[in-house]
């Protein structure tokens, strides 16, 4: 299939941009002025501890031996200790991970459901004045920044009507038997719903006008036409040609999304006090938790480079004209 | 006849998308869309290059304008190397050849107007400006467009796929040249605005002595306007003569199919079977041997091991078929 | 998405260099949200502008109550449009001076990543082979990039500035114009026009400037109206996370405040709702203007 | 006995201009069982025409007159449901570029099945059997209904249009330049194929297409239209053996001969009217050599010229002669 050797080279592609981001990133927090492990190994604390910790990060080692070591580390998964924590970045990173990811799936699943289903109706009625009222409200809620959403909603839900928590994704003093019952928690979906709906309106935006452009686009195509001519029923045609045809590039939208919204979650996360991989970022940074700020970085870095190829795979899938190209 | 371009073994191979077996093979197919071609064009003659879409005839066309580089061998243009051609050589010989294109709709600049079209070649071969509007004015003239004040300042949307074509042809000939390629030139036009620009191709070729190569899929029209014809197929030539000869004795089985094939706007026409099988597409792979074989009706053995050279029939007649 | 036909608002008209101009206003009259968008830049400019005149108090001043105790906490529409700050500051003034550095960092952001964008897209789509490759993986890497964080980290490093937020852009963003510019290039170059122009001796930097680029800027120009509006709502969050320029005044900065002193939880609608209302319509605008170049530039979508 | 018989048929179109009169007052009869050649140049209104028959057209046009009489019932009085339940049952239709028109997301095979379970009201089955019937049918191997539509050749999708038009067994089929896109040999072989069938299966067909020789050799009747309308009509030896119409006669000189002979090819200067603001008069004035200020006035009607042949021109009287000097090049040079 020739699709798969384009698949070999994305694939080659992807592990080429993870690596040359990893070395970016260590350049960054190794040569920038003022790092914050210049600033962390400072004064306060004793020689000993000093020593440790240049050792631990290999500080007296020629630049390209640390490179070495960052890199050999990185490979075994071993991302250092944390500062703050005092435990292994990786399992810090690997909680807030998990939030996370419930966050930015539940936002994207709510996002993409009604956005297809509007961006179709948008196109079926358009010149109409529902698609006249329509479209700027949702540019609208496209323009508002995430945070602001998510500051006005907490505002009234929470602290005007009192029907949301206003913070962080489970109430204190709960205790759950694994990391799944405490995310299949009701506790958390109440926790969650605020947070994702702030996501949800801001995210909606994209699929529901892809959605809508595309209808239009495929509704002119001749093979549209020709259902028509065939007399299939509008819903067959809508639905089973339009739609299917439509869906394709929001399809890639979707994966791309996953990858955008884990790390511009970042915001959000800091209204809602949500324990997520963005906020621990935003918190490693600020307190120069720097092994843990390059984790939580890198692993968004993954997760964001994973889907930008899985919305390459999906796409050679999805499309028969590139999953079966060649065989004539 | 003096020889002006002479093509010889000329070879044109496209890569083509690798699957992944090739990939790791380190195999490196391609498609062969020339492969093998020698053909000498005397001054002041006119070929007709007749085939089907993807026999290679455009990019034959292309090749012997120097627009793409031939991946084996040589084309001489007035006995010099095109491949050597670099710097004023190679603007000289921009000066004396020229292209005409299939689709006049998008051949012009959509922000330009006629008269910025028609001077851009001017300015790029650094004819003196006072030399510009007699220049055009001539071209204009030639392709029967004589009230030219009253194109100079259109836009090519404001024109008709007939007057867009004209003005494409006196671009092509505002600087005079000696070597002219038409590519399908009507085929994008109304078939009443057709016979227009055919008579104002053939005029031009009486009257300036050009050297043209008329590239085209319709033999009645490679007839109509060309004394000579070379029938392509895959990348070679099967057949090559005087037009006259090769529609009225058409050598190789391919070119008997296409004269067969040719609809005629009458109704007392043949209604006889095409002696061809199969589409070309079917027939892509075929390496060695006779590259028709497979849609052939007198096939035999021999056209399987044996490649057909171009043999000379009638003078001036040649066809590369083992049964001849 | 190719360019199929030329817009055919832009058919006929007038001629000339300044036609140009004049044909994209013909245009975004003919659009009522274009004119919308217009109309909303235009008076945040205004605003930006003359922000010296506009603002009634210096936004970082302290400002105290006859009784010298600091005149925090005000509500709106007594001496103050808007109230004041926890910190007794005049919400309006930093409202208004909000948009001097909104409108600073959006246009400064958009122009950079326009013209880096523009720039690659054409020279690699235009010469293909191995400066297009080295180019590209570029961009395949700066996509890899994770866009907010990297700023935070990028901030982190410098000193803080509003400009942290248009050089993260600058270094990031730049690769989704490129790859749309640089296959409306390949496209382009494909043309029968562009090939022409070959044929007729026309050298590759004739080409490239004067066939290729005039059919590509209307394309730049959509994705820069949109970019404004990305550079406003990403210096807002930065701002918002703390990150932002030390003493300007930006509404992100606006809202961290609001949200640091329970300006949420206490109701001060009048606090944090404005600099929100603010982003928005610039951003909006942003959608607009381009929407209506949109229009025109893929006239299949009229009907 | 016609099938079809379009009577005064008007279709404008909404444009940024005004309103476009694409097709004015055209009228013309499909006979049972014949091949009915509509031929005209781009703009002439012909496939404006197809689509106004099996009624699916743009938003932006609107059938401002006439009547479609289709074995007794006027399609143009129709439901939208009604003339839906007719399409395809009663009218197929065969697209000039079957790449465009075959959903490319599905194989071949389920947009065969589509068709015969939800028009056809078979069940899968059977759908599968018959599909592969077409397919043997149309001269393809049924094992492609396994394919996607980029995986045909262009002679092969055009085959599987043709197999997809006669899957409902239709009374009429319309085909809009079916075989235009494709390569002389695999066109003639296509429509060899469809004429075949057309003769087996007795099919009324109304055959679009720009290009004389294709109607010259698989149609039985000519419609010639120019500038929306019908201005010639007959048996197909008799328009293209004995034209009255001067537009006609130029189409019959425009094309050069295979085997040579004719002389100089005819061009016809100038081009169509604006069908905005159409000439009151014969809206071929503009570009007819025998012109007369009279023809200016009024559109000719058309009228009886020969053995079933009518034409739509004020000297039809003179047809004879005017036949010898529309064969000369010169006439048609404007000074």
């Amino acid at each position: 299939m020739q699709g798969s050797s384009r698949l070999v080279s994305r694939l080659v592609l992807t592990l080429f941009v993870l690596w040359t981001v990893a070395t970016i990133l260590f350049l960054i927090f190794r040569l920038m002025p003022g790092s914050p492990l210049a600033a962390f190994v400072s004064p306060t604390f004793t020689p000993e501890q000093q020593d440790s910790l240049r050792r631990q990060f290999g500080l007296d080692r020629t630049l390209f031996d640390q490179y070495l070591l960052f890199i050999g580390n990185l490979l075994q998964g071993n991302l250092g200790e944390s500062f703050f924590y005092k435990r292994p970045v990786g399992e810090v990173v690997m909680t807030a991970f998990a939030n996370t990811i419930a966050l930015t799936l539940g936002s994207l699943i709510v996002a993409y459901t009604f956005g297809v289903l509007m961006g179709a109706m948008f196109a079926w009625k358009r010149g109409t004045r529902v698609e006249a009222v329509g479209i700027p409200i949702v540019l609208v809620t496209r323009a508002a920044p995430e945070f602001w959403l998510g500051m006005v909603l907490l505002a009234i839900f929470s602290f005007g009507l009192g029907w949301f928590p206003g913070g962080g994704a489970n109430s204190a003093g709960q205790s759950f038997s694994s990391e799944w019952a405490r995310i299949f928690s009701l506790d958390f979906l109440r926790h969650l719903i605020l947070p994702a709906t702030a996501l949800a309106l801001y995210l909606q935006g994209l699929p529901l006008l892809l959605m809508r452009t595309n209808m239009l686009e495929v509704m002119q195509e001749d093979f549209v036409t020709m259902a028509r001519m065939k007399g299939l029923s509008n819903w067959a045609i809508v639905i089973r040609h339009a739609a299917r045809n439509a869906l394709l590039p929001v399809a890639t939208a979707f994966a791309l999304g996953i990858g955008q919204s884990v790390g511009g979650n970042v915001v959000v996360e800091t209204v809602f006090s949500w324990p997520g991989l963005g906020r621990m970022l935003v918190d490693a940074v600020a307190a120069s938790d720097y092994p843990l700020a390059q984790g939580a970085f890198l692993l968004i870095t993954t997760v964001l480079v994973t889907m930008n190829f899985v919305a390459d795979l999906l796409y050679s899938l999805l499309d028969p004209r590139i999953a079966h190209a060649g065989h004539r | 006849m003096a020889p002006l371009v002479v093509a010889s073994g000329l070879e044109k191979h496209f890569p083509v998308t690798r699957r992944l077996g090739e990939v790791l093979r380190g195999e490196r197919p391609v498609s062969r869309a020339v492969d093998g071609i020698d053909l000498t064009i005397g001054e002041g003659e006119t070929v007709g290059l007749l085939g089907e879409s993807g026999c290679g005839k455009t990019t034959t066309g292309r090749l012997l304008l120097k627009l793409t580089r031939p991946t084996a061998g040589t084309i001489r243009f007035d006995g010099g190397d095109l491949a050597d051609l670099a710097g004023a050589a190679l603007k000289r010989f921009r000066r004396e050849v020229q292209l005409v294109f299939q689709n006049p709709f998008d051949a012009i600049n959509p922000r330009f107007t006629v008269f910025r079209a028609l001077r851009e070649p001017l300015q790029n071969a650094g004819v003196p400006k006072e030399e510009h509007p007699e220049r055009m004015r001539v071209a204009m003239h030639r392709v029967r467009l004589p009230d030219v004040e009253g194109y100079y300042d259109r836009y090519p949307h404001q024109l008709s796929g007939g007057q867009l074509q004209r003005v494409v042809l006196a671009r092509a000939l505002v600087l005079e040249p000696r070597f002219i390629v038409a590519d399908e030139p009507v085929s994008m036009l109304d078939v009443s605005v057709r016979a227009g620009i055919l008579n104002v191709m053939r005029d031009v070729h009486a009257t300036m002595g050009l050297t043209a190569v008329y590239i085209s899929h319709d033999f009645a029209l490679v007839r109509y306007v060309c004394a000579r014809t070379v029938v392509m197929y895959l990348g070679k030539m099967v057949e090559d003569g005087p037009s006259a000869e090769v529609v009225a004795r058409p050598l190789h089985p391919y070119t008997r199919a296409l004269v067969q094939a040719v609809p005629v706007p009458r109704v007392d026409q043949s209604r006889e079977p095409l002696p061809i099988k199969g589409s070309l597409s079917a027939a892509q792979a075929q390496v060695g041997g006779c590259r028709f074989r497979d849609r052939c009706p007198y096939a035999f053995a021999r056209c399987a091991d044996e490649e057909p050279p171009m043999r000379e029939v009638a003078p001036g007649h040649r066809a590369a078929c083992h049964l001849l | 998405m190719p360019v199929t036909a030329e817009p055919s608002a832009v058919r006929g008209g007038g001629r000339g260099r300044f036609a140009a101009v004049g044909r994209a206003f013909a245009l975004v009259r003919r659009d009522p949200f274009a004119t919308a968008g217009v109309l909303i830049y235009t008076v945040f400019l205004t605003i930006a502008i003359f922000a010296d005149q506009l603002a009634t108090h210096d936004p970082n001043q302290i400002l105290y109550r006859p009784n010298g105790r600091v005149a925090s906490n005000l509500p709106p529409f007594a001496q103050h449009i808007l109230g004041t700050t926890n910190l007794g500051r005049d919400i309006y003034s930093q409202l208004v001076y909000g948009a001097r550095s909104a409108l600073i960092v959006g246009i400064t952001a958009a122009f950079a990543v326009v013209m880096i964008g523009t720039l690659v897209g054409l020279v690699a789509g235009f010469f293909r082979g191995f400066v297009d490759m080295v180019m590209m993986r570029i961009a395949d890497v700066a996509l890899g990039i994770p866009f907010l964080p990297f700023v935070i980290v990028l901030s982190s490093f410098l000193e803080p500035s509003m400009w942290n937020v248009v050089i993260g852009m600058a270094l990031v963003v730049w690769p989704s114009t490129s790859r749309v510019i640089r296959s409306q290039v390949l496209s382009l170059r494909e043309r029968t026009f562009v090939e022409a122009a070959r044929v007729t001796g026309s050298s590759p930097f004739r080409i490239l400037f004067v066939h290729i680029a005039p059919n590509v800027l209307p394309l730049s120009f959509v994705y820069g109206s949109i970019a404004v509006g990305w550079a406003i709502l990403t210096e807002a969050s930065v701002s918002f996370l703390g990150f932002g320029g030390g003493d300007t005044v930006s509404w992100g900065s606006m809202l961290q405040n609001a949200y640091a002193s329970q300006a949420l939880s206490r109701g001060w609608y009048h606090w944090f709702v404005p600099p929100g209302v603010c982003i928005i319509l610039v951003v909006v605008a942003g959608f607009f203007v381009s929407r209506g170049f949109e229009e025109v530039l893929f006239p299949r979508l009229r009907d | 006995m016609s099938v079809l018989s379009v009577q005064d048929l008007e279709v404008y179109y909404k444009t940024d201009r005004g309103v476009a009169q694409a097709v004015r007052g055209a009228s013309f009869e499909v006979p049972e069982g014949q091949v009915v050649g509509v031929v005209g140049e781009s703009g002439c209104g012909k496939t404006t025409l197809a689509r106004a028959i099996i009624g699916v057209m743009p938003k932006t046009a609107r059938i401002a007159g006439g009547r479609l009489m289709f074995q007794g019932v006027d399609l143009l009085g129709l439901s939208p449901r009604e003339m839906a339940s007719r399409r395809w049952r009663d009218i197929a239709f065969i697209p000039q570029s079957a790449m465009n028109s075959l959903d490319p997301v599905y194989r071949v095979g389920t947009q065969m099945a589509e068709v015969l379970v939800e028009r056809g009201g078979m069940d899968k089955r059977a759908a599968r059997r018959r599909a592969a019937e077409l397919f043997d049918m149309v001269g393809l191997d049924p094992g492609r209904l396994r394919d996607f539509p980029h995986q045909y050749s262009g002679g092969m999708r055009q085959r599987a249009a043709i197999a997809l038009a006669l899957a409902l067994e239709p009374r009429l089929v319309i085909a809009d330049e079916p075989v235009t896109a494709l390569d002389v040999i695999i066109q003639r072989q296509v429509l060899d194929t469809f004429k075949e069938l057309q003769g087996r299966l007795g099919l009324s067909v109304i055959l679009i297409t720009h290009d004389i020789s294709v109607v010259a050799y698989a149609s039985d009747r000519v419609v010639v239209m120019y500038a929306g309308e019908v201005i010639e009509s007959g048996a197909t030896a008799e328009v293209l053996g004995r034209p009255f119409h001067p537009y006609t006669m130029g189409l019959c000189k425009a094309f050069p001969e295979l085997h040579g002979g004719g002389g100089t090819l005819v061009p016809i200067e100038g081009s169509p009217p604006d069908l905005i603001a159409p000439p009151e008069g014969c809206s071929f004035a503009d570009r007819c050599p025998f012109v007369e200020p009279e023809c200016r006035t009024a559109r000719p009607p058309l009228v009886d010229v020969a053995s079933g042949s009518l034409a739509a021109c004020r000297r039809t009287s003179e047809a004879e002669e005017l036949r010898v000097l529309a064969g000369e090049a010169g006439t048609w040079l404007r000074s």
